[in-house]
């Protein structure tokens, strides 16, 4: 049988269904991506599929997907998703890599069909605790108190089980008042933001889902609540275009400590290059994070294909499990995956949305802006 | 001015007429009786365009309504007094009264006609603002009356109005049906109460089974031996 | 009372109220026909692109385009009854169900191809207003959306206790077989009291816009949240509905507050279950 | 049982036979893929089987059945997860504490008498309290969810339901095959002719000496327990649960699709609906790919459109369109 | 004889009207005994508070040594008291013959002996040929078979018939006349509601008139018939 020329991989996201925002973001990034891979001299061909923000359908079309002849799977953004997508790869021996999720679960159930070039939670918490570190001590703030409202859904508890492991550890110069979780499908956020006007902390940390951030800041400013700052250890909403757009100058100072674009990488540059022809209607800045983990998941597995030389699985995997990836567009030193399948050195920067554009403003290096905490007050934004 | 021509109509797969035809002429009162179930109600209703006959005619006036929906056969000048009064219970007496006025030809003299259905129902009057459902049984048979000539009617349709009725209010009832009558209104009358409704019709059907299986004057079907047995226990 | 537990209550009873906005033509629709609208939520949704449309193109501001968008949302609903709905009024529960289930995944996905998954918001120069009273906040849009809300069930209320098509309604609703009795057009008079039930739809959609982003993955939480204020508050009943609503937001704002704010749903569907068991026809309902 | 076989007419025999052969034989031609998804069509006949025994045929209109779902899939996964118990002992376990829920639900319905859509509604409340009560369940993982090791090929354990599709293909059409000889067993037994007396004229039921309440409680513990088991199914088949999936209204509606459309109150309804939607759903989405349409959403609009067109031509469902179209009806004169 | 049923000053008002009221009276093992009176004078209401779909607001009913004011009405049922409606109720979707095995499976705990029962009673009420119809689309008449068939299926001591000849032809009547005797021979013991005098005169031995909710006259058909109080309020029509 003549070999493939080609690692045909299927990428699977939630592009209907309750995750559609999210999943169709990671698709622009997986549209562009066959082109810039071949630039950097990786041959791929995908086939996308949308899993309908539902396991059942994730699980039929990964079957699907590979009976077509798929190689490689990459995806699905939520965990749940992921994890029935997993139970396929694995039987069927084909690699799947995650592009987002951050259950810690998917890396500690053992699949060897699997890797991972996404933090877990509690990395998502650690990281974004050193940044809260870095932050002060940069900004010279000091808070003395602070507030942790998070979403009560797999992402948002996952980060709550990291954030009570890890803040008692951290060293932070203030306290944690409480942590308060909120039901992703409640309607409106007011009596959370009254609670926590009640506690009155200086710094709010939260982790939201994407519509919920724009309730959240815009009740802060209704109820005349002033925080030192809002920061985010990793969460989607408080950088997102719709973010932006429904608060205006609201939207700016706020900061979101997660894995970023390095806008140093050549990778990125290209990246970007390509995005902003493809997709006028979407700013790349914005949607950089979502973008660039799936195209990192696409070129480690272009890059695993290239080395293996064969669409085999099992050697497919054992290329992947090799991967040492020093370019790609995500900050960090190169991809590697332990032997779980995990990639653990995945750091965060700080992102602060200024002139309602996400902006790295640390670490040092890659940043282009400096941070600024305390946020100017809501009051004489327009 | 009412001929109904073979007319058969179903529930479903059951039977409810079959095959009956009938003649009501200007300013006659004609009787319809017969046992429970065997159909009159469903005759009136078809009539009255309440459900859709399999087949057959019903002409009034030189045209055929069958199959009209209920409120073009109204509008064109059928009224009823429905069996079980049909009232509604939480509107006003009013509200009930201009119900009945709602149809387009007669929503111009809702006035008058309102005024005339108060004089002939003074208890009506005394009750105007009452919710319908608390009245009386017999002053909820005066409201359905009532109601039902606020869209003024050529003929007026009564299923069973002495139903659940005292007897002392039974004839006020029926004293009603016959003055109307004598004012030139053309009345069909479905009545338990056999004998009395034969007595004042001028013409009779026996409905049996969903057939008329016997018609006539009223006084003929009086003096009907069949009739005497069956309906009257004699 | 602290003054928080003060501004929750306030808060709570607005927001209540405009739940209870949305609500209501869940009721009007139900009280009248024995339908229950599982595409409530959708169409919801619906009227606040609508909204966002008309702000977003041509400037008009959801308190303006209210009345369009209600007397819009009637013709739809008119339509759709006679179109679709009609033929299945007198059919069984389960079978409406699946129509009206179907023609909300037509509706949802339909406004994700079209405005795709991003959430529109309406930017109103007051959007992030409030009025202080005292050591209240109190939201600015949440005051016009309430006041709204009561303004439109006032009117409806009027519609159908003075002018003759609503007591006319009210007579189908009482005896169906009298409305036929007495020639009312039925049939029409179901049309119009679904036309008025999107209205309120429309109406609530473009007051909830000014609250709450239109994004098509609000739909079916909509819908379930607008059943248990309806139930509690009585199907049918259109004070029921506001009173419901507020129920609503002061015990989810309560329990929110003081237990747990990821719990307060709970606490909804454990206050629909004790006035389920206890007033099956809810608060303000008739008699089953 | 044997009655009931005597009962089909020669064809509806035949059908039967071919029908269950071919769906014994079909790993040996069916691929992966299709496997899968025939997985999915006996998981919907069995769970639209157990919901159809309570709708269909005792009258009792339920939208929350993802809540004896959960609960089986819950209860089951947790016990193996937990403390090594595997799923052939904690069904027993699962099924008593979904039949106690379901117990529940209809106690508070049916004694303060809370009928048609009102008590569709109160299930839909039981459902939706629980999925946030097992938000904030620790002990089960809360909303970041429950996990079952991997399965790899070659590790085929039945006995810890961990394995390849082959296990989980014949477990779903042993667990539909068997729900429909029950099913079709209960119509014909004393409780079956009680449902349906129930279901038709409760007030007739009564005076024919049947306990209502009785009766329907039955129907409720019956159709719990076996959505508890379906639940189990799920819970080892997809292997990691999250309360917001499982115990999610749009889970109850799923269950209730394949009966309502298949006929509900017939014994093959659900089989019928089942083997009609899910594979309309995977064919839309492989007809739009083949055509390389890739508009998110356009799939379920089609999905929808077909449901609203099915209800609208066949109120009562395909199956009893299809058995006279096949006259495999039953005579009448 | 026994007082198989003993009424004891049972009434029922339904918002202030009196359906029935004070009504006492005992039906002995083996008669017939029927109730007659003018529309709405609470017939159905007495039959509906004997048995049990609603309970009496006073008053005490005995069936078999048993108080059964207070139980409902499928606990009655199992005693022994079958009953048709008024309004004709069978199970509409079924087969007539599923209706009557419904009402079998009260005395078995088998399909297959319901099935014999259902097959015997369907015999002797004529409706064998219809088993396999669907009891919607049964003429009335047949409908009203059906009832009585479905009540005697459930083997009962006792059988209450509301208006089960109204709407029958005479030769039909005089069928059901027959049976009833027939079944009344073989031991059972039958209260009937009825408008067709040709009815009550064949078959009651003793009658009991009620009229506004109140009992006027109780006796054997040629007293309560003759009964100046009954001519007046029932009869006598004919006096307009
Ligand atoms: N809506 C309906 N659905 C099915 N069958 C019906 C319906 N209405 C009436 N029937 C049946 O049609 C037949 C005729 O009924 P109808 O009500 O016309 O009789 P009726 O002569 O008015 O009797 P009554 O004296 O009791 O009022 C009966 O067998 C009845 O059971
Ligand atoms: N559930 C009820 N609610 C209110 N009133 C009722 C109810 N049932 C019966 N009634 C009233 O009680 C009175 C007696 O009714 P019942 O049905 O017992 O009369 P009946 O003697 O059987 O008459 P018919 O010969 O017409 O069947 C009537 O006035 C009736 O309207
Ligand atoms: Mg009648
Ligand atoms: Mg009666």
């Amino acid at each position: 049988r003549a070999q493939a020329q080609t690692l045909k991989i299927a990428v699977l996201l939630p592009q209907s269904g309750y995750l559609a925002q999210a999943g169709q973001s990671c698709h622009r990034g997986a549209l562009v991506a066959p082109q810039v891979l071949s630039d950097l001299g990786y041959k791929v061909e995908l086939v996308h599929i949308d899993m309908e923000s539902n396991p059942d359908v994730a699980r039929t079309q990964t079957e699907r997907a590979i009976n077509e002849g798929a190689h490689c799977i990459v995806g699905a953004f939520d965990s749940a998703g992921t994890l029935a997508i997993a139970q396929v790869c694995e039987q069927r021996q084909v690699p799947l890599i995650v592009n987002i999720g951050a259950a810690p679960q998917l890396t500690e159930q053992g699949y060897k069909f699997l890797v991972r070039n996404f933090p877990t939670g509690g990395m998502l918490v650690k990281n974004g605790l050193h940044q809260i570190q870095a932050l002060i001590d940069a900004t010279k703030i000091a808070p003395k108190s602070a507030v942790f409202l998070h979403a009560n859904d797999n992402f948002g508890l996952a980060q709550r089980k990291g954030m009570d492991a890890l803040f008692p550890k951290s060293g932070l110069p203030f306290k944690l008042l409480e942590s308060i979780p909120y039901d992703p499908k409640a309607q409106d956020l007011s009596v959370e933001v009254t609670k926590i006007r009640g506690l009155n902390p200086d710094l709010l940390l939260v982790v939201t889902r994407a519509a919920d951030a724009i309730k959240l800041v815009r009740d802060t400013v209704r109820q005349k609540f002033q925080p030192m700052g809002i920061i985010s250890p990793g969460a989607p909403g408080l950088y997102d275009e719709e973010f932006y757009k429904a608060l205006g100058p609201l939207a700016d100072y706020h900061i979101d400590a997660l894995p970023w674009a390095n806008p140093k990488s050549k990778v990125t540059q290209a990246l970007e290059a390509a995005y902003t022809k493809a997709q006028p209607k979407f700013r790349f800045a914005v949607e950089c994070f979502n973008v660039g983990f799936t195209f990192d998941a696409l070129m480690i597995a272009g890059d695993a294909f290239k080395r293996a030389g064969t669409t085999n699985g099992p050697e497919l995997m054992k290329a992947l499990k090799d991967t040492n990836l020093a370019d790609h567009v995500m900050i960090g030193g190169p991809i590697k995956f332990d032997e779980k399948g995990q990639n653990n050195d995945i750091p965060s920067a700080s992102v602060q949305n200024r002139n309602q554009t996400p902006t790295v403003v640390l670490p040092a290096e890659v940043a282009t802006m400096t941070p600024v905490l305390p946020m100017p007050p809501w009051q004489g934004r327009k | 001015m009412l001929n109904v021509e073979n007319l058969s109509v179903h529930y479903g797969d059951a039977q409810a007429l079959d095959g009956v035809s009938l003649a009501v002429d200007e300013g006659a009162i004609v009787a319809i009786v017969g046992a429970n179930g065997a159909g009159k109600t469903s005759l009136i209703r078809t009539i009255a365009g309440m459900h859709r006959p399999t087949s057959g005619r019903i002409v009034f006036r030189g045209t055929d309504i069958a199959g009209l929906p209920s409120h073009r056969v109204c509008d064109l000048g059928i009224g009823q007094v429905a069996e079980g009064r049909q009232i509604f219970p939480s509107l006003t007496v009013s509200e009930n009264l201009d119900m009945g006025a709602m149809l387009p030809h007669a929503r111009p003299h809702r006035a008058q006609n309102r005024d005339r259905v108060l004089a002939m129902f003074p208890r009506l009057s005394e009750r105007i603002g009452q919710a319908a459902g608390t009245l009386s049984g017999g002053e909820q048979q005066m409201l359905a009356i009532g109601r039902c000539l606020m869209g003024e009617p050529k003929l007026i349709m009564f299923d069973e109005p002495s139903l659940g009725l005292a007897p002392t209010i039974v004839h006020d009832v029926l004293k009603t049906i016959c003055d109307l009558n004598a004012g030139g209104m053309t009345c069909v009358l479905v009545e338990q109460n056999v004998a009395v409704s034969l007595k004042i019709a001028t013409r009779a059907y026996v409905l049996e089974n969903g057939r008329v299986t016997l018609s006539g004057s009223g006084a003929d079907l009086l003096a009907d031996e069949r009739v005497r047995q069956a309906y009257l226990g004699i | 009372m602290t003054a928080i537990t003060l501004n929750i209550v306030v808060q709570g009873i607005l927001t209540g109220l405009v739940y209870g906005l949305m609500a209501l033509g869940l009721s009007v629709i139900f009280g009248v026909m024995r339908v229950v609208n599982f595409a409530h939520g959708e169409f919801t949704v619906v009227a606040m692109y609508a909204a966002f449309l008309l702000f977003d193109m041509l400037g008009v501001s959801p308190l303006v385009s209210l009345l369009p968008i209600a007397v819009a949302f009637f013709f739809l609903g008119y339509v759709l009854q006679r179109s679709l709905v009609e033929p299945f009024i007198s059919r069984a529960e389960h079978e409406q169900f699946i129509l009206l289930v179907g023609l909300a995944t037509v509706v949802v996905n339909g406004l994700l191809l079209i405005f795709g998954p991003d959430a529109h918001p309406i930017n109103l120069p007051y959007s992030f207003d409030s009025y202080t009273v005292g050591s209240l906040f109190i939201d600015k849009v949440r005051v016009f959306a309430a006041l709204g809300a009561f303004a439109i069930c006032i009117a409806l209320f009027l519609f159908f206790r003075y002018t003759r098509t609503g007591t006319a309604i009210r007579a189908c609703a009482d005896n169906l077989t009298g409305a036929g009795v007495v020639g009312l057009n039925v049939k029409q008079l179901y049309a119009v009291t679904f036309g008025l039930g999107f209205a309120c739809i429309g109406a609530a959609g473009t007051l909830m816009a000014t609250i709450a982003d239109a994004s098509p993955g609000l739909a079916p939480a909509y819908t379930l949240l607008a059943f248990v204020i309806v139930i509690i508050g009585g199907l049918g009943s259109m004070a029921g509905a506001l009173v419901g609503g507020v129920l609503i937001g002061i015990s989810e704002a309560l329990a929110g507050f003081y237990i747990q704010p990821s719990m307060k749903s709970m606490f909804s569907f454990a206050l629909l279950i004790i006035v389920l068991v206890l007033r099956p026809q809810g608060l303000m309902g008739r008699r089953l | 049982m044997i009655d009931i076989w005597h009962r089909l007419p020669m064809r509806g025999k035949m059908l039967c036979l071919a029908a269950l052969a071919a769906a014994i034989a079909a790993p040996l031609v069916a691929d992966r893929y299709l496997l899968s998804v025939l997985i999915l069509v006996f998981y919907f006949a069995y769970l639209g089987q157990a919901w159809n025994l309570l709708m269909g045929f005792a009258g009792q209109l339920s939208l929350g059945h993802a809540l004896y779902l959960g609960l089986g899939a819950y209860t089951a996964t947790a016990l193996w997860t937990l403390f090594g118990i595997g799923p052939w002992i904690g069904v027993f376990i699962a099924i008593p504490v979904a039949a106690a829920a379901g117990m529940i639900v209809g106690w508070l319905g049916w004694r303060f008498a809370i009928e048609g859509v009102y008590f569709a509604l109160l299930t839909i409340a039981f459902a939706e309290f629980t999925r946030i009560g097992f938000d904030h369940l620790q002990i089960t993982g809360a909303s970041a969810g429950l996990f079952l090791s991997v399965n790899s090929p070659g590790s085929d354990k039945w006995w810890n339901l961990g394995g390849g599709p082959l296990l989980y293909y014949y477990l779903a059409l042993i667990l539909a095959v068997a729900a429909t000889l029950l099913v079709a067993w209960l119509r014909r037994s004393p409780l079956g002719y009680r449902w349906l007396a129930v279901r038709e004229d409760p007030e007739a039921a009564r005076a024919a000496g049947i306990d209502i309440f009785r009766a329907k409680m039955i129907a409720m513990l019956i159709s719990a327990s076996m959505t508890a088991v379906g639940g189990v199914f799920y819970g080892f088949y997809y292997r990691n649960l999250f309360p917001s999936q499982v115990f999610d209204i749009g889970r109850s509606i799923e269950i209730i699709m394949a009966p309502i459309i298949g006929g509900l109150g017939t014994v093959f309804g659900p089989l019928v609906g089942a083997i009609l939607l899910t594979p309309l759903g995977e064919s839309l989405t492989a007809l739009m790919q083949h055509f390389g349409v890739n508009t998110p959403g356009a799939k379920s609009i089609f999905y929808g459109l077909t449901l609203m067109v099915i209800i609208t031509l066949q109120p009562s469902g395909v199956w009893p369109w299809l058995a006279r179209k096949l006259g495999l009806d039953r005579p009448r004169t | 004889m026994t007082a198989l049923l003993s009424i004891n000053g049972i009434s029922k008002r339904f918002r202030g009207l009196a359906a029935v009221s004070r009504v006492s009276f005992d039906v002995s093992q083996g008669e017939i005994f029927a109730v007659i009176g003018p529309n709405g004078a609470g017939k159905t209401t007495l039959f509906n508070m004997i048995a049990g779909a609603i309970p009496p607001d006073e008053g005490t009913i005995t069936f078999a040594g048993t108080r059964t004011d207070g139980l409902r009405s499928d606990q009655i049922a199992r005693l022994g008291v079958g009953r048709t409606f008024q309004l004709v109720r069978p199970f509409p979707a079924l087969t007539v013959e599923d209706n009557v095995i419904i009402g079998a499976l009260m005395q078995t705990k088998t399909v297959r002996d319901a099935e014999t029962i259902a097959r015997d009673t369907l015999a002797r009420l004529d409706l064998f040929d219809k088993r396999t119809q669907i009891a919607s689309s049964l003429t009335l008449p047949d409908r009203k078979r059906l009832e009585v068939a479905r009540a005697l299926a459930t083997g009962p001591k006792l059988l209450l018939l509301d208006e089960v000849m109204a709407g029958l032809r005479p030769t039909e009547t005089d069928r059901i006349v027959a049976t009833l005797r027939d079944l009344n021979r073989d031991g059972l013991t039958i209260l009937l509601i009825e408008h067709v005098m040709r009815a009550v005169t064949a078959l009651a031995s003793r009658i009991l008139v009620l009229h506004h909710g109140a009992a006027i006259a109780e006796g054997n058909p040629e007293q309560v018939l003759r009964d100046p109080a009954v001519v007046e309020s029932y009869l006598g029509a004919e006096s307009l």
